[in-house]
């Protein structure tokens, strides 16, 4: 297998698997090291900036994935796809930012910042399956824990946990008035 | 004030205490408690109107409010000679807490925010249909394709089988237990009862002579955590007599009767 | 929109697409006429001849397609088959057996039955193949149905669901006890 025909290979595996396809599987099927398939990856996602080319490779959940190019969205709308975009509440986002940022979490953890009950909107979010039981808390009452999932990931669109936007520590700054 | 706050808008009380801060244009480590209080129970009352059922939320932090404003009025002990009672040690305190609660609000709140970008710069970005999910299988693999299984489908029926019996077994009977649900749907009965009535005794807000002891108890405190919101007043003729409760329309930031 | 633009947004329209995309709906789309619609298709069939690429563009009845190369076959297969594990679990085989002779049943229903939570066993399930979403409940939230696939037919040798073993007054039968 030359590199041209190892980048195509890649290219087909990374079509057909829809969902992210992890390194470390297109390297096994490929019987290449991880170093190589991410520079083939590199060069295919080089190749994509080409501005006849509506499609481009990102690395989502730990996995090589192909999507059309931001700029392109309000022509796919015209498409009429049933499963996008995914919408939540800011209530949903609230709660399930606490839960990515400080994962694992209890229910009263969330309420405790949110000052209101989360009930129904971790009953949605999971549901969802943004978020699962991760275990359950050493404390009385033995209560669930909660962290987010890779679908969380795959729909906000990041590589792993690591890849949260950064919290500034704004707090401190907070001590001069603002203007 | 010339100023409406929508209601829709806050996700929950912290989020409109964090509102009410921000447009003060003031620290959150400054916050005037006292105008605070006022504007947020100036909201609170809108929502009486609207929601009765997200009131409790909101009542929580409405008592914490007036419980930092009522301490920050009371002058400070002097240095020597008796003990400081706790209450007064209280204000700061519990205003050194809601500053920290806010600052951790604040914190997910912008996390939250950025979520919502994440989100936003992946929805502009479509993936193939999931259902296009379909490998071809390779040629002459199908068969070896299969998984292992554990049981064959007779095991499969016997499993539903005793699952099914499982399930059917009689609930053990469990005692109700005074869940903080009743609780919060008890102070929405108290606070209807007040606004139609006015005023009330005590009694006339439990169901039926001789109620059983957890509705008068669940009643009490729904009352207690009105009467720290300061949503109605409660008088006594003497140290025996019935509680007689009044609805305390928007003069919430003047404390009602503790004690 | 110029040319290059053009191609780029086709070829977004026909990866994003449900189903092979009639070149009549890429032309309304697009706002260009059929003919300018086929010769794009034609520059990006033509694209994809490259030897490091591993898609090539076809019109099948339907319209437009994006397909992976057929020399690749063999390595498409290998995605397929590392993706399945080996056996199930007793949690996962125990809400398998609900699904099958309950379908279609709610998550709700599982675990009313299960006396646990079954998130997890159900997305494990989905991933195998062995469950799909079948529909919606007609209930608040509208909670998802789901039921079983073809891969469990084979898995478990029945050529149809007809062919459960039926459970015949198992009121009945459970009051011997079993062994």
């Amino acid at each position: 297998m030359n590199p041209s025909e190892a980048r195509a290979i890649l290219e087909a595996l990374i079509f057909a698997a829809v969902e992210p396809l992890p390194v470390e599987k297109a390297a096994r099927i490929l019987g290449l090291d991880e170093a190589t398939v991410r520079r083939l990856a590199e060069q295919i996602k080089a190749d994509c900036q080409a501005p006849d080319r509506g499609l481009t490779l990102e690395e989502v959940a730990g996995g090589l994935q192909l999507v059309t190019k931001p700029q392109y969205a309000p022509y796919l709308a015209q498409l009429g796809r049933a499963d996008r975009p995914t919408a939540l509440t800011p209530a949903a986002l609230e709660t399930l930012a606490i839960i990515a940022y400080r994962q694992p979490v209890s229910k009263a953890e969330i309420e405790e910042i949110r000052g209101v009950r989360v009930e129904g909107v971790l009953h949605n979010l999971e549901e969802r399956g943004f978020i699962v039981e991760v275990g359950r808390k050493d404390a009385p009452g033995r209560p669930i824990l909660y962290g987010t999932t890779e679908l969380f990931l795959k729909a906000f669109g990041l590589r792993s946990l690591a890849d949260l936007p950064p919290l500034e520590e704004e707090e401190f700054r907070l001590v001069e008035p603002q203007s | 004030m010339g100023y409406v706050v929508q209601l829709e808008v806050f996700t929950g009380p912290m989020d409109l205490l964090l509102h009410l801060v921000q447009k003060e244009q003031v620290s959150i480590y400054d916050i005037p408690i006292a105008r605070i209080t006022e504007e947020y129970l100036r909201y609170l009352e809108t929502l009486h109107e609207l929601d009765l059922d997200v009131i409790s939320d909101f009542l929580v932090i409405a008592a914490t409010l007036i419980q930092i404003k009522a301490s920050l009025l009371v002058p400070q002990p002097p240095e020597t000679g008796s003990a400081a009672p706790a209450a007064e040690e209280e204000g700061p305190d519990l205003r050194a807490q809601l500053v920290q609660r806010l600052l951790v609000y604040k914190k997910y709140r912008q996390a939250a925010e950025k979520l919502r970008t994440c989100l936003e710069a992946r929805n502009a970005r479509y993936t193939r249909w999931p259902g296009h999910r379909q490998l071809p299988p390779a040629p002459g693999e199908r068969e070896e394709a299969l998984p292992e299984l554990p049981v064959d489908v007779w095991g499969l029926r016997d499993l539903v089988r005793q699952l099914l019996a499982q399930s059917q077994k009689p609930e053990p009977v469990h005692a109700v237990a005074p869940e903080k649900t009743s609780l919060r749907r008890r102070i929405r009965e108290v606070l209807r009862s007040l606004k139609a009535k006015r005023e009330l005794l005590f009694s006339e807000l439990l169901p039926h002579p001789g109620p059983p002891r957890l509705e008068i108890v669940i009643t009490f405190l729904a009352v207690l955590e009105l009467l720290r919101a300061g949503l109605v007043a409660a008088y006594q003729a003497t140290p025996l007599a019935q509680l007689r409760l009044a609805y305390l329309p928007r003069t919430a930031a003047k404390r009602g009767s503790g004690s």
